[in-house]
């Protein structure tokens, strides 16, 4: 019958009947939704990413993000020409998220909730933030030997810095095709770091290692410089490694730099509040609501169910393996050559996953010796281990893009 | 050797490089910075009473020959930090 | 004299001459704002409308709305060219309302601030929140016999839904050049439920069945189902609903999609606070603003002062009536089949008009028994009715347009 | 009659159609989920003690036969709904 | 080597090599940092400015504005497209700034925050916010003699109005190419008017005028109503003055009109507090850290650097110093035919430069009398100066753009 | 004279006068809309007892001749600002 057949057309039915695979994806959102809620996993990021899955998977809603090709002609048409042909979902994400928009404003709320004291009190053990950047290029080359385009090659390959925001602007920059498994895989390795540092903590190092006091080393070998005031060192420190990383890796500033801006206006106080208000709450959350929803509407069952998806969840999974044992291997090496010995699990936290790599490692740590607090020292790699892979990002988009 | 792997290894040196770079200047303006602060922007109830020992390698004198203050803490913590505490400025002398 | 013509050409007073009936839109809104200020008719719309308007009905300011048409090329301009060319008013209303944004991301909020607590409670009464859309599609017959285009008819139908957001929506998508009365409609007849439930509710109910006390059935005929954890219901609630939906009237999902989301975020509680607020205080109030303000915008002497604003405000009125009609009668039809009776007052809310239709239906019932606390009841046809009008918006976008 | 009207017409049965179809799934989803919930994620203290009539309606023995609790718990809800409390599940197999 | 080759090419040395003025601009953000960090001059958009300033300076980090001209087409181009090209910054630039939206959204939140009991408690002395006007106008005959054109001349001009959203919105209307030095000049010079005020005070009046008491002579000719219902009055204030704004100069009703919406749903009270929290919070907050840093953005050495500068920092402050004598001769001249003496400090905060100006000018009171509370009576003509400014910006938009 | 300077000579004249006259319109509606509001919306306890002097120009009895109250008062208020208290209305007489 005819009112039958068009309430029939109305629905997604006949789409569900026609890609079944779609029944795979409602799984897939509610495993993040369960991931994202009972088990805690990152939910600001996890559980919008899964609801933005499951509104996107039939095109009646106009939910779904389609991407830009050279026929479809979507990156010549206007914002309204995109809401108007495509929906809402699109508009945000060619708006805010393909401009590439989002992360630079999510680092900017980063920053205004960062504090760099940790870092300063304990400035050389920042140094092995760099160490632990190892898996990004890492991958890099396996994905190429793999087949992997050189620019999905840096896009998953960043995976292993360790951060989120920093993933998802590297991907919209070099690969945006491949947005919604590289964000999942970036944001539940991060939430499983309390199950990966001591995994790989276990093959590569030994327990006389583990057991290194840090706060007795440096009784032993004293070394730091007593901080006289804070407060100024905290405000001059963001506007000098501006300058330094605007003039030596410029393509990271739309990251690094707002990072600093942010932990600038946080820094002065009371004069610049209504600033820090719009960094580190207006912007910051509703920044997050939209990046999450606009990256689960990139996933739809075409694009996601693929050998690609299931490489970039593997070698996620290496980047960040190979990153923290990075960072292990350079505070083992540097043993050899100082007397003042440092603990590996220092490096283990350059990865970054701040402030959850510290803790982690703190609880290790303490395990093997009780008195042995290492938070404070393992904050140090860890928060330098966030510029160290925005500075990573920004080289691969220097080189890739 | 395949062109894209050959690209990958050197964005591998590239990038290693240049985040070692970076983090060497984060701990290097990190440091002077508190060394410059320390000297002459110490809050004043713990000013004088706990200068550290790099701080004291610059004889006082030194300030008075019309180099900007900033700019001698400058240059003495650089040094300070570059020879890992080994260098001493003796003198400065301006033109 | 030159300066003194000049002087003359830069102020509006030229333009009032020529098109005295612009006094009658400076009264209209004077009337908005004594009726938003004062008599606190839904101030929060009624106001940035009234001063919207006020502040449209002169082109030097450039703070009306122009009409996209076929000459003026403006679906074609970029939003920078629109802002060049039309000014700021122009620019908001073509990126926030004619994309059809703001309208889901209220309906965000508004899910965010939802409890759907009483509607689980009493889920069978859920069921007269459909009865009450007839109204909806009532109208919009009348009104295509009227002589309005099937587009037109829908966007004055969706009056019925008694829900602001919901007509705002459909009218953006189906009727853009009826979005200033409509809405001004859709708020009006919110705020003076008050007045009109009862009126509808004297002609169509006896003294008996307003006398029907929900407790003592729900004590003779016991019926519903206790919660035992009520934490999970809510969260798995709004997820469960997404999916049906989404499935079964893909195109309501920018409206329900986003209430839902809105909802979960709010139950899942501490972990996603911070999208919570984002979601109920940021987004929710930015948007308000925006939209009263462009919706007063789209309002001119030429655009708003004809016989089709009239109709809009009768049909409207119509559209209200007949869904609190369509109600009430279901709960008649039901009562006669069932032993266990329901208080037509149930169905009257049904209309939506969320919380103000159940506080009227309560007043009402404790009028006739000062024991018939009917409010919790009343709240689930009432929430249902959100449902419901944004389910029929759906049907009569992807009918329609 | 004219063609826009029947259009009218056929909208206004398709959407108070649907509009039914989809509050009448919010009523059926709302009862099972609450079933479910209460059968499998019953707050700890008040669990056991005040199962609903609906929930006994399903013999224990049932769960030990390889299905997923909560696949079974479904299934028994949603039974229980349409039938309106009068069918009851004697036994489910699996082949 | 091939790799150092390419490292050094991915930083910014080179070009800091070609263009060693580069160097200057980092000194100025510096200087700006100090000015807005350390002596508190604006630093809510001082502070973005200079860190905007910072970032902006090498190409690599697509983070300075490139202005459009007729070659790169950049008019012609979508938000996304701008994004992909240039980056981010020229993102924000061209979505907030160049469409001239973000100068109305920090008026309605400074209209938000403004209260207007003042003025109206001394409603006569709001007449004199008017004569302190002419600086902006004789500053604009200066600069066209001097070689500007009309529209940089009538851009310059505005800094005279001491408001910095009012110069910054003529600025991109009239001359965007001038918005980044007449941005700080504005800012700087409101910063200094605890200066500038007693400078110009110093040469234009006599001890006997300071010490004009103003509550004695309220007391000898009285002459204000008492207002019963502040409230009311309140409220019906900005909705009249609205009105006749948008009758008489339109072309300020973006400024004006945002301002009186802002105040009125301050007034309103509680009925529209989730409006006030999005004009005085999220929006006001939002818009100015993307105002300053973009704002920052636009000036690099080449734009910068050059004696178009020079001219703007001295014909800002000549407009300032006009502006201020203007006020004051208006009160010497009322002085003359009246028995009632007013003070004329009073007309030296017909300026705006809300609320600094009035503390300088009651503190220049009480120095010569120490009974000589004027604060309450400066605050009338100093907030009427807002008004002022952004009708002569009105005007000025009119006349030239 | 340079046609530049003209424009900037007739933009100052015709901007000053603009800023005069709206100012002016801000003062002369704030004095009308606070005697408007004493008048007729006065707060309840302070209302009767502190009639301005402007305000007891009106005698009472004109209030009765079907006038709107509003209408009426802002007539007399205007009247009053511009005559500066001189000019007093004995009568208002509709058609
Ligand atoms: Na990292
Ligand atoms: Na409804
Ligand atoms: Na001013």
């Amino acid at each position: 019958m005819n009112i039958l057949e068009r309430l029939f057309e109305m629905t997604a039915l006949g789409e569900l009947i026609e890609s079944p695979l779609t029944l795979v994806m409602f799984a897939l959102a509610f495993v993040l939704l369960y991931l994202g809620i009972k088990k805690r996993f990152e939910p600001l990021l996890l559980v919008p990413i899964a609801f933005g899955l499951l509104l996107a998977n039939f095109p009646g809603g106009q939910m779904n993000v389609i991407q830009a090709t050279a026929d479809n002609g979507l990156l010549k048409m206007t914002i309204l020409e995109i809401a108007k042909e495509y929906g809402i979902m699109n508009m945000l994400y060619y708006l805010l998220i393909k401009t590439g928009l989002l992360p630079p404003l999510i680092f900017l709320g980063v920053g205004a909730m960062t504090d760099f004291g940790p870092m300063l009190r304990n400035l050389r053990l920042a140094f092995f933030g760099a160490a632990a950047q190892i898996g990004i290029f890492t991958v890099l080359i396996s994905a190429v030997a793999m087949g992997f385009t050189l620019k999905q090659a840096g896009a998953l390959g960043i995976i292993g810095g360790a951060d989120g925001p920093t993933a998802i602007y590297t991907s919209i920059v070099l690969a945006p095709e491949l947005l919604g498994p590289i964000a999942i895989a970036a944001y539940s390795y991060m939430a499983l770091v309390p199950v990966i540092i001591p995994f790989v903590v276990r093959f590569t190092t030994t327990e006389s290692e583990l057991k290194i006091h840090m706060k007795k080393q440096e009784k032993l070998y004293p070394s730091k410089t007593k901080i006289k005031n804070l407060r100024t060192v905290k405000i001059i420190f963001p506007i000098a490694l501006g300058t330094i990383v605007s003039l030596l890796v410029p393509s990271s500033v739309p990251l690094v730099g707002m990072l600093l801006f942010g932990n600038l206006i946080k820094e002065i106080g009371s004069d610049t509040n209504r600033l820090f208000k719009a960094a580190s709450e207006t912007i910051m959350n509703t920044a997050t609501i939209f990046l999450g929803l606009c990256v689960g509407a990139t996933m739809t069952a075409d694009t996601f169910l693929n050998s690609q998806t299931l490489m970039i969840v593997v070698g996620g999974f290496i980047a960040f393996a190979v990153s923290i044992f990075g960072g292990i291997m350079a505070v083992k090496i540097y043993n050899i050559f100082s007397k003042k010995k440092i603990n590996p699990l220092i490096g283990a936290t350059g990865l970054s996953a701040v402030p959850m790599a510290s803790r982690v490692a703190n609880d290790i740590a303490l395990k093997y010796d009780p008195s042995n607090h290492i938070l404070q020292y393992a904050m140090s790699s860890n928060i330098s281990g966030v510029i160290g892979s925005a500075v990573a990002a920004g080289v691969l988009i220097s080189f890739l893009s | 050797m395949n062109n894209d792997i050959q690209t990958a290894l050197i964005v591998l040196v590239v990038g290693m490089i240049t985040v070692f770079v970076i983090l060497a200047l984060v701990v290097l303006t990190g440091e002077i910075l508190i060394r410059i602060v320390n000297r002459f922007f110490a809050n004043p109830p713990s000013s004088q009473a706990h200068l550290s020992s790099a701080d004291t390698n610059v004889a006082t004198p030194l300030e008075t020959r019309g180099i900007p203050k900033q700019t001698l803490a400058a240059i003495v913590s650089t040094v300070d930090i570059i020879t890992e505490g080994k260098g001493k400025i003796k003198d400065i002398h301006t033109k």
